[in-house]
């Protein structure tokens, strides 16, 4: 038996690093200190994938040779005019380098799945800036905690415990130093936790937050209620915030998604960043799969953009609406899909979806997926965090270390070894190979 | 005038770079030259002639030349991007950022035309008789500098952000809006004569916009200054009564104001009181 | 593989050669005192020879500079470079992606470049980038001076364990140097406060800044490391901040030993501001370079402000905050737990603007007024003063009084009256140039094969298109801004990866970082020590922290020999 | 009888679960097709948990199983993300890429006599085979 101590858990952009992995002939027969959905993802990913590359013959799904599949995607991007590659956010840095790489190589888009998770938060960033911190920063200091539009105990169920309510602090002792506000349309598992539950209107976080920054201004605020809150409420809330130490607000698609979208981000963090005239208080979105932010942060170093980054010039070219996926999709722009560790046949709009089945598309993912099931060509993978190393991005932004536990399924690579061949034959192809 | 005409061949699969189409560049070539104009297809260079038939005449001075473009543009982004003077007439719907960064010159577009029309717009005017997308007059990403100066005229609706960080000229839409029309608006003007979804003048801290038509709400951080009874744009006066707001107080040195139409708004009557 | 030079105008200050006609052979990547026939030329002849640029304050890589590309597409935009069959995209202008960044400098001659603020929890993100900057030699200067651990053993009085602690965070985040920032004030940030002075107690630490910049001095000592303690004081960009820069230089003046610089401040254009408040400012620029002449335990660079468009970034929240309310342009925090802190501020420097042509000009009075060059370093703070690609105007100035006057006659009147820069007539010299863009820098990092072309150094060579003895630089400013814009040829580790401004090869550069050799039992007990509260400090596991060797492709560990 | 909510689509644990242990699971399929309802819209509607209504948006319809919300939210309609609520979604991002998953508005009636797809069933009707 190995154990495996500090291991990183491959769910969601909380990145805990403190899960204890028992491995036996190769399986995992005991998994610590995980919450529900990373022990969910350590117990069960075995189960459902393919082992071998799969190809569509006369309609019919078949297992294929890896090199013909990597013969495939390759002559289906070098033939392609516009291609799209599509997902990043839960594979490793080493990879989404790779693909940035092989976009670049190809003249196509690659874009990440922040598009439709913090695409609208970055473009909030892009107006105003941002004003955050390390996770750390916020367990250390925070007595005050907003979450806004978010539901950890569903999506980040370690957030709390590890980061902001309740773990002890160099300054700030723990639970019952701190105050928790949760603002959301429905009354969540996590506002249950609460001291302070605001509920507004679905779709109205963008009226309550101007109504907040000027209640931050001593600006009189001519209504009874805002977006289905009191003003005296809203005044009550301005007051908590400019009255605390140190506070934070975390915010999740709650606001991204939601009428506004990006202006709802860019007055959150006007709002936050009006505070700081008064007190100390940070803002930061709630990451959620575990390399989402590092598929931002590696396509920011390489190219200067984040997301959506177009290469169709040689040059990389960025302006989500019109290089971001959905709307490439939308539009019928692309003739070709890669899709890598993503299922956007299921996260996408069902309009964009059928574009997307429309086109000659192939897909490397760990798990079958609905795109999965719709693509020419499937290669699997071995699972990035536990059958792959690498590298991660914490929603902070930290880097942390990906372990692999286990050894893949016979014939199942890493994603990295994947894209290093379908690169190499890419540019054989260009060589006239 | 000269008028050359350009004929899309073929539909387009994946969008056309088409910031040649456009007398600041075409302007001056011969035919021929203007047929081996390069275009980005997607990822590869092509040439105009491979794209369009083209025909007609070309002048020495982009002041003098117009450009006719048929067929369906509607994959065709940049159309008239930077042009200084001259005329385009797209026959068909045109794609996005129509006319970005343009500084003179008239475009018109019978048809439909994508988001960011006249993005940037450094002057000249713009024309789109069908619909129009989001982010009209908009900057560049991370930018705060919108459209500067000009005008665009949209007979149809237009979408999300209209205006986005407005800083001088006029955009005139016949139809509805999206939602945010006159967003972190510096100045110029904006005249909406339909419905707007709402959240007009969202952080403005200058520049004015009338709405003609109904609006949902009105920001919380705007502040009713009275009723007037008319308003004007340019020469043009406008018959109200319009309630008039300013803000957005949320913001910094506000001074954006609203003008929204009082018989269109019953719902508003409370705003009234406020006076 | 062997190269000669032939027949340049050779500035290799190190070795004392001033511009005399020599050859210079390279063998496998070093100078050498001879190559065989089969020696690749190069025809320098009517050309300037020098030993590639050395850069050692130009914030290039890692997770501040990384979201100040973040918050800035529109400064790309206009800026594009695609790919070629030898070399990546990317975007340029004041905060380039990585593989521009490398391209760039080296086109410039640059061989060599520092990045100079990296907090250890984050210092992985910043090698990752590092390592995707091509052809350069680099390394990163960690974080120290609101670290935790490092006020706790000072205020205790504990020197030799907060040594010992510096000595595991460089092996650890592989860094180089170490760099002090608002020493406490970041700390204070933390409750989105500041300190002013030196002897304020940081909150909840009860030492000072004094007691940090003394402490981490001797730690510096203490540890035998190749470069001084690197400090960005506190006050910066503050009218009247001149005298806590003065007090942070005399803070250590008792500590020099053996005339040796014991602290480099940096960019010190931004420590050199009299008056009040921002109607009042004026360049104590005398003042400062006063000291520097008559002190040998200082060195500074220039951080020069280039007028127009640019990104502010530091490690310094709370300056980044007040820059935010000064501009009212976007702002970005990014605190970092129990170790430090950054902030982000575009900028635009206008020339009419009288604050800006006040930095503008003291920067330059700076370099100029400070007797001895070795003393004074060629930096705009990239992105901070201008980005780096700027240099060349920056040579161009230093070495024309001519230019400079010119722009003087078009600052405002209040400016050139709160100024020096028109009274100061000194021109630099190539051999001037060549020092403070690469032999002093080379120096003052203790870079001993760099900085020079004596037989051993690394063959890094940079070629420019000008003829010493034909050109006049006083009024032929414009070539020598053009020619030290695209060096001739820049040559790396003996191989020509430049040619007329543009890269020919991208090699792969090292990554230097310092090895401190303490005592088995002392690293031990730190160790030790760290695993138990590490969990009070940070919310990583103690083994997930830092940055193994394997991940950075060329490791060059320098080994320093510790007293401890 | 019909009545008109506001959707929201978003995270759950269940779902989060239910994605690991594959998208063709039961454990997703149960998650991805509830609709959470407030108790008073369920009376509203007449149902009971664990009854099938159909949610239909201008973007489509889909048949799903009604839940009651464990928290009152009336007026609202809580549909875990996955491509059942996406067949609700409109495709348009307001140019900012990002489409509209939460706060739709939806009519929701009683479907007793109709079923639930799978997903692949689902996948096959709304984008079409190969």
């Amino acid at each position: 038996m190995t154990v495996y101590d500090d291991v990183v858990c491959p769910f969601c952009g909380c990145c805990c690093d403190d899960l204890r992995i028992e491995v036996e002939e190769n399986r995992i027969t005991k998994i610590e200190n995980a919450c529900v959905l990373g022990r969910a993802k350590f117990e069960v990913y075995r189960v459902d994938r393919h082992t071998s590359p799969v190809g569509l013959q006369d309609g019919v799904p078949r297992p294929i040779k890896l090199e013909d599949a990597v013969d495939w995607v390759a002559e289906t991007l070098v033939k392609s005019r516009y291609p799209l590659l599509y997902g990043w956010s839960s594979t490793s840095c080493e990879a989404i380098k790779l693909g940035i790489e092989l976009a670049e190589e190809v003249g196509g888009v690659c874009d990440n799945t922040t598009t439709v998770c913090h695409g609208p938060t970055i473009q909030g960033v892009h107006d105003v800036g941002e004003v955050a911190a390390t996770l750390g920063t916020v367990r250390h200091r925070a007595d005050l905690v907003v979450y806004w539009g978010c539901n950890p105990v569903h999506a980040h169920p370690k957030h709390m415990a590890r980061y902001t309510i309740f773990p002890r602090g160099r300054f700030v002792r723990g639970r019952s130093e701190r105050r928790l506000v949760v603002v959301d349309p429905r009354r969540t598992d996590t506002a249950r936790l609460a001291d302070v539950f605001v509920q507004i209107q679905s779709g109205s976080d963008y009226e309550v937050i101007s109504a907040l920054r000027m209640a931050v201004r001593n600006e009189e605020i001519e209504a009874d209620a805002v977006g289905g809150v009191p003003v005296e409420r809203i005044e009550e809330l301005a007051d908590l915030m400019m009255g605390c130490r140190f506070g934070i607000l975390f915010f999740g698609l709650g606001l991204t998604m939601s009428d506004g979208k990006n202006r709802n981000i860019d007055a959150a963090i006007s709002l936050v960043r009006d505070l700081n005239a008064r007190t100390k208080f940070l803002i930061m979105p709630m990451r959620g799969h575990f390399n989402v932010s590092g598929a931002n942060i590696v396509s920011t170093w390489q190219t200067g953009y984040p997301f959506a980054v177009d290469f169709s010039r040689g040059y990389p070219y960025y302006n989500p609406g019109e290089t971001s996926a959905v709307d490439l999709l939308a539009r019928g722009d692309c003739d070709s899909v890669l899709v890598v560790a993503s299922d956007p046949v299921a996260n996408f709009p069902r309009a964009a979806a059928r574009n997307l089945v429309g086109v000659p598309l192939a897909v490397i993912d760990s798990h079958i997926s609905a795109t999965s099931t719709c693509a020419c060509v499937t290669i699997p993978s071995a699972f990035v965090g536990i059958e792959a190393s690498g590298t991660t991005y914490r929603m902070d932004g930290v880097p942390l270390p990906l372990r692999k536990v286990v050894d893949p399924p016979e014939g199942v690579r890493t994603d990295e070894e994947i894209l290093s061949a379908i690169l190499r034959r890419v540019r054989e192809l260009k060589r006239g190979g | 005038m000269a008028e050359l005409k350009l004929s899309l061949r073929r539909s387009l699969r994946v969008p056309i770079q088409a910031e040649v189409i456009n007398p600041t560049i075409l302007a001056g070539k011969n035919l021929s030259e203007v047929c081996k104009v390069q275009v980005w297809e997607g990822n590869a260079l092509t040439t105009l002639e491979d794209l369009f038939k083209i025909d007609g005449e070309l002048a020495k001075d982009p002041k003098e030349q117009a450009v006719i473009v048929e067929g369906d543009l509607s994959k065709a982004r940049r159309i008239g991007a930077r042009m200084s003077a001259g005329k385009i007439v797209v026959l068909g719907s045109a794609g996005l950022l129509l006319g970005e960064e343009m500084t003179g010159g008239s475009i018109v577009v019978e048809g439909a035309a994508g988001s960011w029309v006249g993005a940037k717009l450094k002057g000249g005017s713009i024309e789109v008789k069908g619909d129009a997308g989001d982010f009209v007059g908009a900057p560049a990403r991370g930018s705060t500098k919108g459209m500067e100066a000009g005008e665009v005229i949209i007979h149809g609706n237009a979408g999300a952000q209209l205006g986005c960080f407005m800083l001088n000229g006029l955009i005139r839409v016949k139809g509805k809006v999206g939602a945010f029309a006159g967003v972190h608006m510096q100045g110029g003007e904006i005249v909406i004569e339909g419905d707007s979804a709402g959240r007009l003048g969202a952080q403005m801290v200058g520049g004015r916009i009338v709405l003609l038509g109904r609006t949902p709400s009105v920001l919380p951080s705007f502040v009713i200054q009275e009723v007037r009874p008319s308003t004007r744009v340019g020469k043009d006066k406008l018959e109200g009564p319009f309630y008039y707001l300013e803000g957005d107080v949320a913001e910094d040195s506000w001074k954006g104001r609203l003008f929204i139409s009082a018989a269109k708004n019953p719902h508003l009557k409370f705003l009234e009181e406020h006076v | 593989m062997e190269l000669l030079v032939k027949n340049g105008f050779v500035y290799d200050p190190l070795n004392k050669v001033d511009g005399e006609i020599m050859d210079i052979q390279v063998r496998d990547g070093r100078i050498v005192g001879r190559v065989s026939s089969s020696a690749e030329v190069i025809d320098a002849s009517g050309m300037i020879v020098m030993p590639g640029g050395v850069d050692l304050h130009s914030h290039i890589a890692g997770s501040k500079v990384n979201v100040g590309r973040l918050l800035r597409p529109e400064d790309h935009y206009w800026d594009v470079v695609p790919k070629t069959p030898l070399t990546r995209s990317g975007v340029g202008h004041s905060v380039p992606s990585t593989f521009t960044t490398g391209y760039r400098y080296a086109e410039m001659g640059y061989t060599t470049v520092f990045e100079p603020a990296t907090p250890p929890l984050k210092t992985f993100h910043t090698h990752e980038e590092l390592n995707d900057i091509p052809v350069v030699d680099k390394a990163c200067f960690p974080l120290f001076g609101n670290n935790w651990v490092v006020m706790e053993k000072l205020r205790d009085g504990k020197l030799n364990e907060c040594a010992a602690y510096v000595a595991w965070m460089l092996k650890v985040s592989k860094g180089y140097a170490i760099k002090i920032v608002n020493p406490g004030g970041i700390e204070a940030w933390g409750w989105g406060k500041n300190l002013t002075h030196m002897d304020d107690e940081v909150p909840n630490f009860g030492v000072t800044p004094r007691e940090i910049i003394r402490g981490l001095c001797k730690v510096n000592q203490v540890l035998g490391l190749p470069h001084p303690i690197h400090v960005h004081p506190i006050n910066i960009g503050t009218p009247g901040n001149y005298r806590t820069t003065l007090e942070t230089m005399r803070c250590v003046e008792d500590l020099a030993k053996d005339g040796k610089p014991c602290i480099h401040i940096t960019h010190v254009q931004f420590l050199a501001y009299g008056g009040v408040d921002w109607l009042s400012i004026s360049s104590h620029a005398d003042d400062i370079a006063a000291y520097v002449n008559n002190h040998s335990h200082v060195t500074v660079d220039m951080g020069q402000v280039i007028f127009g468009d640019t990104t502010t970034m530091t490690a310094d929240g709370p300056f980044q905050y007040r820059l935010y309310q000064i501009t009212h342009n976007k702002w970005v925090n990014a605190d970092v737990e129990a170790e430090t802190g950054a902030g982000i501020v575009p900028i635009t420097y206008v020339r009419k603007n009288y604050v800006h042509a006040v930095m503008w000009a003291i920067g330059l009075e700076l370099a100029l007024l400070v007797k001895d060059p070795w003393k004074v370093y060629l930096t705009t703070d990239h992105p901070n003063g201008g980005p780096f690609t700027e240099y060349p105007r920056v040579i161009s100035w230093l070495m024309s009084n001519k230019v400079r006057q010119r722009i003087v006659k078009k600052i405002p009147r209040l400016a050139r009256v709160r100024s020096n820069i028109k009274d100061i007539d000194r021109e630099m010299t190539f051999s001037e140039i060549a020092v403070i863009s690469r032999a002093a820098t080379a120096k003052a990092l203790g870079l001993k094969d760099k900085g020079h072309l004596g037989v051993g150094a690394d063959a890094d060579i940079s070629i420019y298109r000008i003829n010493p003895k034909t050109i006049d630089p006083s009024s032929q400013y414009r070539e020598i801004r053009r020619a030290f814009r695209r060096a001739a040829y820049t040559i790396k580790d003996g191989e020509v990866v430049a040619r007329d401004g543009k890269v020919v090869k991208t090699p792969t550069g090292r990554t230097y970082w310092v090895d401190p050799q303490i005592p088995q039992d002392q690293m031990a007990r730190t160790v030790s020590e760290l695993k138990d509260r590490f969990e009070d400090l940070y919310t990583v596991r103690f083994a997930n922290y830092g940055v193994s060797e394997v991940l950075l492709p060329r490791s060059t560990p320098i080994p320093a020999q510790s007293t401890l | 009888m019909a009545i008109k909510v506001v959707l929201l689509s978003g995270r759950s644990i269940g779902q989060g679960r239910g994605k690991e242990a594959g998208k063709e699971s039961q454990l997703y399929a149960e998650a991805a097709t509830s609709c959470e309802l407030d108790r008073s819209d369920l009376e509203s509607l007449g149902v009971q948990p664990g009854a099938n209504v159909r949610v239909a948006t201008p973007s489509g319809s889909v048949i799903l199983v009604a839940r009651r919300s464990a928290h009152p939210h009336p007026g609202i309609a809580f549909i875990p993300y996955g491509p059942w609520a996406n067949a609700l979604v409109d495709q348009a991002t307001d140019g900012t890429g990002m489409p509209s998953f939460k706060g739709i508005d939806a009519e929701i009636s009683p479907a007793p006599n109709e079923r639930v797809l799978s997903l692949r069933e689902l996948i096959s009707a709304s984008c079409g085979g190969r």
